[in-house]
């Protein structure tokens, strides 16, 4: 019997290992998986490659860092891949000593990049980017008289996804803006593991309406933790 | 005000844009003035808000505590609702939206425009260690259309309507048009042309606060 | 208002030209657009590039051939992109005799290079073909130690597209493997036609089950069809 | 049978392939015998069987005419049902599961199979006008694992179990295993070697009816 859901955070993140390429679903709180975070905090990997669409905020003086940043404030990150780095202001400092790398990028690019991980495009053009910064030591070729870059696929080891629904074939569905990113790096994802605030019976989610299909996912963990909250 | 001219304010400049935003438009509208934009579209006039986070039939903020659905924020993270006939895709087939060329306008906040269409809105400085892109790229590259809304010059009164961009570019020759405080300018093959300004303020004054050469 | 919904079988196929590429789906009988289909053979438009996923079938001497497979017979189609010919013995006989042109291809190279037209991306990698005469004049460039081919986005001067529920918006639900090469031939096409099964309020469409938003979709057309057939 | 042994039919070689399948592997069965492998999977092992045109969990043809839904058809076009835990996806979504890698086991049929692993089952001349590729090259790229079965030898006794492909490949170097209505064979960096043979054969015969040369 396929069962793809598992009793505890340990289990969920047994075998992520130093060095590994982490994908981190979520928009603002939205779809972020908060609980994973935290478990992979505590888990003790290092050297990690973050994937992720901002690299999150520091709060004021005396306030606890979580997610993101707070791996980030821990010294766990080698590089990190975002398209928001300016609210972390701990990122931008270590960047400037050499002590983690970042590479910003446009945030369609980074979502058809996941894409292309996932459904085995290595590499494709696109017109945004070019001319820019972030065209920078990419191959350049006009289509359409417009001038295109080469972006390659960006495939992750881990991908940790929040959806709002699951069953034990790791189906599963989200909630409205919560979708965001976590299809994608489902899909990306080497070993895709979710958190999902509830676990419906196999055959009740109804066939049209699962976004994720199970092969997409390896790991459930059951975790109902309430509703996003706004940046604050 | 000693010049004769009302600069207009935040509002002002988010009414105008919304004003020239004709019913059954795909729009996405950036963070900041853009997005205040919408307040201006009235119901009736059916135009179609798409948010790069996976919405696409976006309506205004909660009317009330009631209506607040915390999973269903806007791009700048703030709560939103959704309109009858609006829907949820991921962030690809979001981005598939804004890149394959489906919006017919995006409507961005921007640092400078430059009388051949290049728009930098994203970093003043290409050492900058702690960047961000957001969509902006995509959707300056990808919109059928792409509207600027900017003050007319710095704070400090360095002009933004340049002939050249000085900060790294977001996007090349992808404006057609820009909405300031003082005037709306179409971006044509001839450069700049004032299509309308802010009542009692003259050409000259205009161009006195912009570097590219400004035409009527 | 935003109404894409046409009144007529003329409306829906108003404009489409001649020399026009027309993205046809369905997969089977299941989610082809069969009514447009014959609505385009009324209209008339001819060297017509055709996108379909399989040429169609000619049936035993006196019966009557229909959708694509009248289309090639009826000498309108210029060239045909599918990846099924075999079963059309006209279209075969028309190629050998240099009246139309063919390109057989693979069936995820058809559907990835529609979904890249749809997406913004003008060409992409692919290890599908490699080293197969699929491959013949196409760029070829080692990616992850495999070899991979250049294949160029696939767009469509029309979709022609059949769904199970529509509303004026032009947002569109799928029935079960109905909802096939629809999305994304609804998403490549430059003027993308629906005949929808069902008419539904704006606003009764469950948003997180739309499948196709209406941002793809230009024309709706009330076609209650009735089931699929079983080819015969 | 003169020969002292019995060549499995279609059904033994489908019901040989579905034996190998173990519970839990997500599976693209060809059309032709592989198709066929689905019917002696039992319900209670759970293979989950993807169908290019958009069904992931997929199960057998209705039972009765009651279960008979027109709208769901598999890869050749027979009507099917769903399991519990299926879902539908569109094409491109389809071949992203395929292409992606995520398959674990694909089953196809066959012309021929080299010992390199190359695979020839499309076309079996260059210059064909009549063509069908259909998904064919893009599962045996895609997949984990793919596996051929077919007759070990054409209708008229030629080998398909070659040194080299002599038709038009589908894919280069794909194949790790070849079911034949005689053997097993899996294709290793050292060539075939045999792992199965039907009762009474002997690897001598199995060598007479192959051109590349057999390890056991």
């Amino acid at each position: 019997m396929i069962d793809k859901r598992v009793a505890s955070m340990a289990e969920a993140m047994a075998g992520i290992r130093d060095g590994a390429t982490v994908l981190m679903a979520g928009f603002g709180d939205a779809g972020a998986p908060h609980a994973l975070m935290d478990g992979l905090i505590e888990q003790g990997a290092k050297e990690l490659t973050l994937v992720v669409n901002s690299a999150g905020r520091v709060h004021k003086a005396g306030e606890p860092t979580s997610g993101v940043a707070r791996l980030i404030e821990l010294g766990r990150v080698r590089k990190v891949i975002t398209t928001f780095l300016r609210e972390n202001s701990v990122a931008g400092r270590l960047v400037r000593e050499g002590r983690m790398q970042a590479e910003v990028i446009p945030q369609g690019t980074l979502a058809e990049r996941l894409r292309a991980a996932g459904s085995g495009v290595p590499a494709f053009f696109t017109p945004t980017g070019a001319g820019t910064l972030v065209a920078e030591g990419k191959e350049v070729r006009e289509y359409n008289g417009r001038p295109c870059i080469l972006e390659l696929a960006l495939p992750g080891d881990v991908a940790l996804v929040e959806a709002w629904e699951a069953d034990r074939w790791g189906n599963l569905i989200f909630r409205e803006s919560g979708r965001n990113f976590n299809p994608i790096m489902a899909m990306a994802g080497q070993l895709t593991i979710v958190q999902a605030h509830h676990i419906r019976e196999l055959g009740t989610l109804e066939p049209n309406r699962v976004v994720t299909p199970g092969i997409f996912v390896n790991r459930v963990l059951h975790l109902p933790v309430g509703d996003p909250k706004l940046p604050g | 005000m000693s010049e004769g001219f009302k600069p207009l304010g935040r509002a002002g400049m988010a009414a105008r844009v919304a004003a020239d935003i004709p019913a059954g438009w795909y729009v996405n509208l950036g963070i900041g003035i853009p997005t205040l934009a919408a307040d201006f579209v009235p119901v009736e006039r059916e135009v179609v808000l798409h948010s790069e986070n996976g919405i696409l039939g976006m309506g205004p903020a909660p009317a009330s505590d009631n209506e607040v659905n915390p999973w269903l924020v806007n791009a700048s993270t703030q709560r939103v609702t959704l309109r009858d006939g609006g829907s949820y895709v991921h962030h690809a087939d979001s981005f598939a939206m804004v890149r394959g060329g489906h919006l017919d306008l995006c409507v961005l906040g921007g640092f400078q425009v430059a009388e051949n269409g290049d728009l930098a809105n994203w970093s003043q400085s290409a050492t900058e260690t702690g960047r961000q892109i957001g969509g902006a790229m995509d959707l300056a590259v990808g919109a059928k259309r792409v509207w600027v809304v900017m003050e007319h010059q710095t704070k400090d009164g360095q002009p933004r309507i340049l002939r050249r961009c000085s900060y790294p570019l977001t996007a090349a020759g992808c404006v057609s048009r820009v909405y300031t405080n003082l005037a709306v300018l179409d971006v044509t093959p001839d450069g700049f042309k004032v299509i309308d300004m802010v009542p009692g303020l003259s050409l000259a004054e205009l161009q006195a606060r912009s570097e590219a050469t400004l035409s009527s």
